[in-house]
């Protein structure tokens, strides 16, 4: 069973990583963001699998971790586009 | 090959990225990115000593990983240091830019047409 | 080949390729977001390599905080006109051989590094009785190299001091610029106000298991100094006056406490920075408590940047 | 019943790992950024969360339990907001071209 646990955490990871070809066609900056989302939870599952299995101790909080800060990359994008745009407006270059 | 070994393969690999793009890149920013990917490497590498100084009971070695924790915290400190002079820098001059500045340097701008 | 080299070699694969990826796209926003996905694999890799305290540090601080700096702050030079000219061919050439050269004697040494490793785990480990801890890796950072920690916290209140610095004179003691929008979603502040809470109970916690477990000051502080920052980037509030009192304390509070008594080490045990038999897990869980406050209050105005309003605004 | 359980758990992350895979295909494949988004929040929802009900027989105590279930609940609230927010964002830009 622990085997098969960790087979299914490469899967997601690999899978999951495979995703990450959408950073490189975009075409928009949003696809971009959208697949290191997918990353983030499909890091957690992944991380979460392989506690299960392996009894490293820890992991799980790092998992925990990951899972309260899944939302703050995209977070941060959304607000920094925000405020570029706010800037346009105030000082059309 | 035990896995501790290739991810010091990926820190040499990561090292020698940065390196190159901290040479070929000439924005102050893609240097600064490119410059946290050649920490990232050594800390790896580090990593890997850690690994491989595990002993009975216990999988790891602890010493280098708390350098590590200290030397990320490090890092970040210093990258926010380096946006900072940045985003000073584009205020005051409207660009972002290491070149030399011509108007300072009379002589250097003399020399090349 | 077994399954973890498999897993492991793909792994290897993507981050290389994320890093190169990373380094070689034209918009440097587009850079940054690779950067993030870059540091989130870098935290499973940490995993892998049985560092589950680093994973947590990098994914909080790597991923997460260093994420928000680089978004931000290329958002904000993404405006400015075109950068200098691309190097010379002959430049590239040059530069791709020194890396490679570079990378080539790392793997070397990574091959031949000496066998049997020398490792102070043993040391570690036969001295962490004394210490009343159970993780290691936070024995090393406050009792065994303390000295060392003790310092890094002042270099982070150094790097406060630079980055205020960089502000002109009529700003001084002023407020850094907002974090988010003037209006900011809906959504945004209403996650806001579920995960900051929620945030908090993890990133104490996260302090306080890091004594046996996983975890310590860095990582909880690093996760309550990112709660604070989404509070922030909704608006719910502002970056403090770089001028006010409490905020000064609490900056220092970290490397102030561990400074007196490590000055008091000498009378109690015998040399500075010592802690005394019997007292070391209450003194060391002391000491994190502030350096938990300070670096959750050192980080976030690392992000938030130099002053740009002046102090009556 | 320990068969059982296992087969339980066999069964929910199976149908984890498929929606990581069927979002993933879909990211990849789906020709415009909202109908990426939505295929991204299912992978989000579904498949961690099936991966979470499958870890839970084999957590050991209520804590352990807790914490898988605290840790999905955060994951359902931070990829709820940011679809919204990414949505609002994809909308706005989609008004100005």
């Amino acid at each position: 069973m622990n085997d098969a646990l960790l087979v299914a955490a490469g899967v997601i990871l690999l899978t999951v990583g495979a995703g990450l070809v959408r950073i490189l066609y975009g075409p928009r900056e949003v696809d971009r963001m959208m697949a290191v989302q997918l990353l983030g939870t499909g890091g957690i599952a992944a991380l979460l699998l392989a506690a299960s299995a392996t009894k490293v101790a820890g992991v799980e909080n790092v998992a925990l971790g990951l899972a309260l800060l899944s939302s703050f990359a995209s977070v941060a994008f959304v607000t920094a586009s925000a405020k570029a745009r706010e800037r346009e407006r105030v000082d059309p270059r | 090959m035990s896995p501790s070994i290739i991810a010091g393969f990926v820190g040499a690999g990561l090292v020698g990225i940065g390196l190159y793009a901290l040479i070929v890149n000439p924005e102050p920013l893609r240097k600064l990115l490119a410059f946290n990917v050649i920490g990232n490497g050594v800390f790896l590498v580090f990593g890997i000593v850690s690994r491989r100084g595990a002993i009975a009971g216990f999988p790891f070695d602890p010493v280098p990983q708390a350098m590590v924790i200290t030397g990320i915290v490090v890092a970040f400190a210093a990258s926010a240091l380096a946006v900072a002079l940045m985003l000073r820098l584009a205020e005051e001059a409207g660009r972002v830019t290491l070149e030399a500045d011509k108007s300072t340097k009379p002589d250097e701008g003399a020399r090349s047409p | 080949m077994t399954l973890f080299e498999a897993l492991d070699l793909g792994l290897a694969a993507i981050v290389l390729g994320v890093a190169a990826w990373t380094v070689a796209v034209r918009e440097v926003f587009s850079a940054v977001i690779g950067y993030v996905a870059y540091g989130l694999l870098l935290a499973i890799v940490w995993v892998r390599l049985y560092a589950p305290d680093v994973a947590l540090t990098e994914a909080a601080i790597g991923g997460g905080v260093t994420g928000v700096l680089l978004l931000t702050a290329s958002a904000r030079l993404s405006r400015l006109p075109a950068p200098d000219a691309a190097p010379s061919a002959g430049l590239k050439i040059a530069a791709a051989a020194l890396a490679f050269l570079v990378a080539g004697a790392l793997a070397a040494a990574v091959v031949y590094l000496p066998d049997p490793a020398p490792s102070l785990a043993a040391a570690a480990d036969e001295n962490l009785a004394a210490t009343g801890l159970g993780n290691a890796v936070t024995a090393v950072l406050i009792a065994y190299r303390s000295f060392d920690t003790m310092l890094e916290k002042v270099v982070l209140v150094l790097a406060v001091v630079g980055v205020w610095s960089v502000a002109p004179d009529r700003v001084w003691g002023g407020a850094p610029a907002a974090l988010g929008p003037a209006t900011p979603d809906a959504a945004l502040v209403f996650l806001a106000r579920m995960l900051a809470p929620i945030g908090l109970v993890i990133g104490v916690q996260i302090f306080w298991v890091g004594a046996d477990e996983p975890g310590g000051a860095f990582q909880g502080g690093a996760i309550l100094a990112a709660m604070w920052m989404i509070v922030m980037m909704a608006r719910l509030t502002e970056p403090p006056r770089i001028g006010s009192g409490w905020l000064r304390l609490g900056l220092i509070a970290g490397p102030a406490i561990f400074l007196l008594i490590g000055l008091a080490g000498p009378f109690m045990a015998g040399s500075f920075l010592a802690f005394p038999a019997g007292f070391a897990k209450p003194l060391i869980l002391f000491i994190e408590a502030f350096m938990v406050l300070s670096i959750a209050v050192t980080l976030p105005l690392l992000v938030a940047g130099s002053p740009s309003r002046e102090a009556g605004e | 019943m320990s068969l059982a359980l296992d087969l339980f758990s066999a069964v929910a992350i199976g149908a984890g790992v498929f929606f990581f895979l069927a979002g993933t295909v879909a990211l990849l494949r789906f020709p415009d950024s909202l109908s990426r988004l939505h295929a991204l929040t299912k992978a989000d929802n579904l498949g961690l969360g099936l991966v979470v009900l499958g870890l839970i027989p084999r957590a050991g105590t209520p804590l352990a339990v807790l914490k898988l279930v605290v840790l999905w609940a955060l994951v359902q609230l931070s990829s709820a907001t940011v679809a919204q927010l990414i949505g609002a964002a994809l909308r706005r830009r989609n008004a100005v071209e």
